[in-house]
C-alpha cells in the first residue's frame, strides 16, 4: 500500500494492537502455509508468548506447530535454520533482542551466511521475532536495540515496525522471505493501538515511509522512536517548523533513496534511534547523505542515538539515556 | 559434619522470615501503587538461600538472578540498600542504575546479579577460580534456576568448574518451571541431579524446602568446597507459589499441585517443624517476627525515602577514567 | 536388525578406501605444492561415516564440521564437487565461495559443512524437526568431534531432541582430541554416551573402527530413528591418527598411544578383516582399490582444470533476490 | 613513547614477530603481577596457543596460571569475568574473533555492563586476546573482523594493533587496564617481524599513531590494512601525492581528534578497514569528520571497508573481498 491509500484505508480499519498484527501476520501465514510455524519459550497457549504474538495459536493449528522450547536460544535459532534449508518456513521467538548474544553463533555464523557459503545451494527463509525493550526500567540487559549488529552482518534482513499496520504486513512479508529476517516488535509499542486492515496484505521490505510529510527539516527514524518523533513534530509544526518524519522500517534493505530524496529538499537532516549512537545505525546513514550531498545540505546531519553507557534502571536517568520528544524537539529547532 | 543446633536452625529461620515479610510488603507496595517495580517472586524458596548463608562466610561469593531477592538477603546485602536499588534510588548497591536484577555488593560477597538465564554461571566459576589461585579458602556460591539447566552457558560452566575442581556450589533452585514452562514439558532428563553427576562432580537432589535438609546438604558442598573437594551441584526441590513475576498470572498451573504445595510451603512447614521437633516457643518466634517486621518497614521507608539517581550518574561507571564518551 | 552381508561390508569398505585415497592424494598434492587449501586430516576415521551412509538413503539429511571430508563422500557428495569446493573452483559445491570447511549439497543430502565446534547440531534438530513435521520418514545424521561435547550448544541441541524426539543421529567421532588436547584435559566425565544417555535420548558408545560394530549401531539408530523411536547418541571411538590439520604437530600426542592406534587403523583392520574373516579374494580388493584410485585421480584432474570463480561471484548468494548492496 | 621517540628507538630495537611481542607483553605482565593469568583452548605448551601467543609461558609459570580450557568460549569469558571481578587480571584467549559470537553474551551482557550495573562497585579488568582473520582463505566463518559489534557496546575497549612494537605496548596496558580490553591480533600480521623495544613499556589507549605524514590525503586505517595503507601511500608518493596515513591502533576509545586534525589539513578524508563497509566503524569516523568539518572539506569522506557479503574462500573472490592496496591506491587518486 502507498501511504496514500494507507491513510484512506485508516478511516475503516478496525483497531487493535501491534501485538495483535502481529498474531494476525501469523495466523494468516500459518493458515495459507502449512510450513510455516512456530518455536520458541512459552509461545504455547494458554500463555501464547509473553507478548502474545502466538496468542491463541497453538490451540489453532495445534502443538506441533506452535512449540514450546527449553530455554536454549542457540537451538531455537538453529533448529528453526535447520528447518528452513529444506524449504520449511519457522518463525523462531527470541523473548528479548537482549538474549541474541547468546544465539549470535546461529544468526551471523550460520543463518546469514549459509546462502552465500553453499554458493546458494541452500538459504535459510527464517523468520526471528523478538521484544526490544527500552522505556519500561527493564534495565541493562533487557533493553538493548541492537540493529547496528544485525546491520553490520551481511546476509540478514532487519525490519522494525512502529505501527500495528506496519508489522502485520511487514512481518507478513519476512514470513515468505527467502531470506534470514529479524523483526524487532518494540515494547513501548506492542500495546498501543491502531488501525490494522483485516486479511492478508504484504509490505515490501527495503521501502521506507513517511509518517509526516514536512519541508523544514528530515528527521529519520525507526521503532519506537518513530512517535517521539511524531510527537516532536507536533509540537514543531505549532512553532512554525515542518518536519518530515520518514520512518525507516527496514534497516536492512535499507531505502536510502527516500531519505536523499528527502533531504535533497529540506537540505536538513536528523537522525533519531534507540540504538547507541556511538557507532551506531544513524552513523551509515549520517555519512551516506553526508557523501550524497556533500555541499548541498544547510547544516551538517546530526545524529541523536542513546547515550554511550548500559542501560540505567531508575526512570529519571532512564528517560535522559534514550532519545525523546523534547529533546528530539530541540534538536530540530537548531536544526531549523 | 555438625549437628544443627536450635540457635543454627532460628538464624536460618530468621533469614526466612526476613525474606517473607519482605516479599508480603513488596507486594503489598506493589498492589496500593505505593511501589513500582519488576518483581519476581521467591515465596516458596526461602528455605534454599537461608540454610546457604548460615554456612557461608562474609567473605565467601555469591551470584544470583533476577530471582534473588532471597539470595541477597540470606548474603547479608543491607536491607536498606538492596530495597533502595529496587527502587531505582541513589542510596542503592548500584545508585539505582542496575535495579531489582542487577544487585551487586561486593562488601556482602554478593557479586553478581544476572538478568540472564544461565549467564552467571560462568562466573562464578571464574570467582571460584580466583580462590583456587590465590588460595583464600573462599566459596562460591552461585544459584539458578531449573529452567536454566537448557542453556549452553550452564553446561559449559559445570564442565569446566569439574575438570578445574574449583570451590563453587551450583545451587539450583529447582521450582518446577521456567517462566511458563513445567519440567517434563522442557526436558526428558529424569533429574537434573542425576544428569550433572556425569560431569564429575559431587551432585545431589535435596528438599530445598527444609531447613534441616537444606543445612545438611549447604554445609557438605560448602565444606567439600572450601577443603579443596570440589565443586558440588544441588538440585534443590522447591516449588514457585506464585506467578513468574508479579502481575503474571499461574493459569498453566496445576491447581492442585500448587495448593498442595502452598499447604507446605516452607516457612509455615519450618515454623511448625521449629515448635514440633526443636521445642522452640511461640513468643520467641512472634517477637523475633516482630522485631524482622519494624526492620522491613525501616528499611523500606529508607529506600522510599532516598532521592534518584542525578543526571550526573547516567555518565558514569562506564568506564574506569574517561568521561562516558568514548572519544 | 539384518545381519552384514559381504555385499555391504564391501560397499562399506570401498567408501572407506575412497576416503583414505583421496586423502591421500591431498596430502601427496599439499607435500608436492601441487595444492594448497586447509585441510583436516580424517584418516583413522573412515568406518564411522562409511557405515553409516551404507544405512542412510540419499534424501536423508547429515551435517557435518570442517573434519567432514568423510561424512561428504560418504554421503554421496560427488567426488569432483567436492574437490573442486576444496580447491576453490567454480564446479565445486558452493562454486568455490565456501571452502572445505563449507561443503553443501543438498542433492546428496549433505546439508551443512560448519567451522564452528557444536554449531551444526542445532541446525540438525532442525532438520529432523522438518521430518516429524511433514511425515517424510527421513533421518538426519549429524557429525561432530568429542571436543564438540564442551560446548552449549551440543547440549541444548541434544536436550531438545530427546524432548522433541525427533529423527536425529548425533555421531560424536570421539578421536580423543580437541586440537591440542586431550579427552581427560577437557572434561572429568567417563563416558560421553553416558553423560548424554541422562538427557533421555538412547547412547551407547561403540568401535568407529570396526565396519562390523559400525553398522550395527547406525542401522539401530537410524532404523529407530526413521521409525519415530526417537533420537540416539553415539559415541563412536575413533583415533586421529595425525595432527589437528595438515602442517600442525603432534609432539603433544603420545607417541605409544599413536603407534598403537596406527597399527590397528581402520583400513587396514577392517581389509584383514574382510579377508580373514569374510573370505573376501584379495584380487576382488584390489581390483576394487585399483577403480577406486582411478576414481580419485580423475575427480582431482577435474577439479585443477576448473576454473576459479568469476569476479560477479563475490555479490551474488547474499540475498535471493538484491544485489548484494543492502540498499 | 612518540612516533619520533619509536622511530628513534627503531634503530637499536630487536626484531620479532608480532605474535612474538605479545608473549612478551604477557610475559612481562605475568612476571609483574602474579595476579595475572591467562585462560584458552591450547594455550599450555607444548602448543603455547595455536597463535604462539603463550608460548613457553606455561611451562615457566605453570599451570595454574597458563591453563587450557575446553572448547566452552562461554565459560571461557565467563571464568575471566569471575576472577578479575576480584581484582584478578586474566588475559582469555578465543582463538578466533568469529567465536566471539559464540560468547558475545558473556561479552556485551556481563563484561561490558558489570560496572555501570552495580554502579561502580564492581569492575572487569580482563582482557580477551583473540586473532582476527581474513585474507588466508579461512572461508566466512574464520576471517571476521568484528570490532564494529564491540564499539557499538558501550564498555569495551577495542584495540587492534599493526605493529609489532604496537602489539607489546597496546597489550600490556589493556591487561593492567581497569576496563574489559578486546585486543585483536590479525592473522596476516602476527607472523611478520617488526623492531620491539625489550623490557616493560605502555602504549596508551586511544591514541592515534601516524605512520606515515603527508598532506594531500588522510588515509584512517587499523589494524592489517596498516600495511596495505603505507604500501598505497608508497606508490602514490612516486605519483606525487602525499598521504598521510593515521593508524588509529584502537578503536575504543577512538582518537578521533587526531583524524580531524590531520583533516583539517589535507581536507580529504579516506577511511579503509577489513570489516564490512556497511554500517561498519568507519562510518562513525565519516559521520564525525562530515560533522565537525562540515563546509571545511574539500571532497566528501570517502570510506572502503569489506564488501557486503560473507567472506569468500576462493583466493581471487577473496581479494576482491577486502581492500587492499591497489584499490586504496585509486580511493585517493580519485580524491587527491
Ligand atoms: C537467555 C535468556 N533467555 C530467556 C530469558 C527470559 N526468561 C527470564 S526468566 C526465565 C525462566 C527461567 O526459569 P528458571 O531458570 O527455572 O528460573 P526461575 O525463574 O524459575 O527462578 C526466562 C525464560 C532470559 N532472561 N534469558
Ligand atoms: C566455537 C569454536 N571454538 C573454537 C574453534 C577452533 N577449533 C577448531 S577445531 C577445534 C577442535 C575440535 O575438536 P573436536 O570437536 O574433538 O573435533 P575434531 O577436530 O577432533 O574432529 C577447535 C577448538 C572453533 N572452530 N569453534
Ligand atoms: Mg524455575
Ligand atoms: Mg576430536
Amino acid at each position: 500500500m502507498t501511504p496514500q491509500q494507507q491513510a484512506n484505508a485508516a478511516v475503516a480499519d478496525p483497531v487493535c494492537t501491534l501485538s495483535d498484527a502481529v498474531n494476525q501476520a501469523i495466523d494468516i501465514a500459518m493458515e495459507e502455509d502449512s510450513e510455516v510455524f512456530c518455536l520458541g519459550e512459552d509461545i504455547e497457549d494458554p500463555i501464547g508468548g509473553v507478548m502474545k504474538g502466538t496468542k491463541g495459536l497453538s490451540t489453532k493449528y495445534g502443538r506441533d506447530r506452535v512449540r514450546n522450547t527449553p530455554i536454549s536460544e542457540q537451538a531455537i535459532v538453529g533448529a528453526a535454520i535447520g528447518a528452513s534449508l529444506v524449504g520449511m518456513r519457522p518463525i523462531a521467538e527470541v523473548m528479548l533482542m537482549d538474549f541474541f548474544a547468546v544465539a549470535m553463533d546461529q544468526v551471523a555464523n550460520h543463518a546469514a551466511k549459509l546462502r552465500y557459503m553453499s554458493g546458494g545451494r541452500t538459504n535459510v527463509p527464517i523468520t526471528i521475532r523478538t521484544s526490544v525493550g527500552g522505556g519500561r526500567q527493564f534495565g541493562a540487559q533487557h533493553s538493548q536495540s541492537l540493529e547496528g549488529w544485525m546491520m553490520q552482518t551481511p546476509g540478514l534482513k532487519v525490519v522494525m515496525p512502529s505501527t500495528p499496520r506496519d508489522a502485520k504486513g511487514l512481518l507478513y512479508t519476512c514470513i515468505f522471505d527467502d531470506d534470514p529476517c529479524i523483526h524487532m516488535e518494540a515494547l513501548t509499542l506492542l500495546f498501543t493501538r491502531g488501525p490494522v486492515p483485516a486479511g492478508r496484505y504484504a509490505i515490501p521490505l527495503g521501502v521506507a515511509d513517511v509518517k509526516r510529510s514536512g519541508d523544514d527539516v528530515t528527521l529519520v527514524t525507526w521503532g519506537w522512536q518513530v512517535p517521539e518523533a511524531l510527537a516532536a513534530a507536533e509540537q514543531l509544526e505549532s512553532e512554525g517548523i515542518s518536519t518530515e518524519v520518514i520512518d525507516l522500517r527496514t534497516l536492512v534493505p535499507l531505502d536510502i533513496d527516500a531519505v536523499l530524496q528527502s533531504a535533497e529538499r529540506t537540505k536538513r537532516v536528523l537522525i533519531v534511534h534507540a540504538a547507541t549512537q556511538f557507532a551506531g545505525p544513524g552513523a551509515e546513514i549520517a555519512a551516506v547523505v553526508s557523501h550524497e550531498l556533500f555541499g548541498e545540505l544547510e547544516k551538517p546531519v546530526e545524529r541523536m542515538g542513546s547515550v554511550y553507557s548500559p542501560i540505567p534502571y531508575a526512570a529519571e536517568l532512564e528517560t535522559l539515556h534514550y532519545p525523546e520528544r523534547l529533546r528530539i524537539a530541540e534538536a530540530v529547532r537548531r536544526l531549523a | 559434619m555438625t549437628a544443627l543446633t536450635n540457635d543454627a536452625a532460628l538464624r536460618i529461620f530468621r533469614t526466612m522470615t526476613t525474606i517473607r515479610t519482605t516479599e508480603n510488603r513488596i507486594i503489598r507496595g506493589l498492589n496500593s501503587g505505593e511501589l513500582t517495580m519488576t518483581f519476581y517472586t521467591v515465596r516458596g524458596q526461602e528455605a534454599i538461600p537461608a540454610a546457604i548463608g548460615e554456612h557461608l562466610r562474609r567473605e565467601d561469593y555469591m551470584v544470583t538472578t533476577y530471582r534473588g531477592m532471597h539470595d541477597c538477603i540470606a548474603k547479608g546485602v543491607p536491607l536498606e540498600e538492596l530495597l533502595a536499588e529496587m527502587c531505582g534510588k541513589s542510596t542503592g548497591t548500584s545508585k539505582g542504575k542496575g535495579g531489582p536484577m542487577h544487585v551487586s555488593d561486593p562488601h556482602s560477597g554478593l557479586m553478581v546479579t544476572t538478568g540472564v538465564v544461565g549467564g552467571g554461571l560462568p562466573i562464578a566459576v571464574g570467582l571460584a577460580l580466583s580462590s583456587a589461585l590465590r588460595g583464600d579458602g573462599r566459596v562460591t556460591v552461585v544459584n539458578f534456576g531449573d529452567g536454566a539447566t537448557s542453556i549452553g552457558a550452564t553446561h559449559e560452566a559445570v564442565n569446566l568448574a569439574a575438570l578445574w575442581q574449583v570451590p563453587v556450589v551450583f545451587v539450583c533452585q529447582n521450582n518446577r518451571y521456567g517462566e511458563h514452562t513445567k519440567f517434563a514439558d522442557y526436558t526428558r532428563s529424569a533429574s537434573l541431579a542425576e544428569r550433572f553427576a556425569t560431569y564429575g562432580l559431587s551432585a545431589r537432589a535435596v528438599d530445598g524446602n527444609s531447613i534441616e535438609a537444606m543445612s545438611e546438604a549447604a554445609e557438605a558442598a560448602i565444606t567439600q568446597a572450601r577443603s579443596g573437594g570440589g565443586p558440588t551441584f544441588l538440585e534443590c526441590m522447591t516449588y514457585r507459589l506464585g506467578g513468574h513475576s508479579f502481575g503474571s498470572t499461574t493459569e498453566y498451573m496445576d491447581p492442585d499441585e500448587l495448593a498442595r504445595a502452598e499447604a507446605e510451603e516452607p516457612v509455615a512447614r519450618n515454623r511448625r517443624w521449629l515448635v514440633a521437633e526443636r521445642g522452640i516457643g511461640e513468643d520467641v518466634l512472634n517477637q523475633m517476627e516482630a522485631e524482622v517486621e519494624a526492620q522491613v518497614e525501616s528499611a523500606l521507608t529508607f529506600a522510599k525515602n532516598s532521592d534518584p539517581p542525578p543526571p550526573e550518574e547516567l555518565h558514569t561507571d562506564v568506564f574506569s577514567t574517561m568521561a562516558a564518551s568514548p572519544r
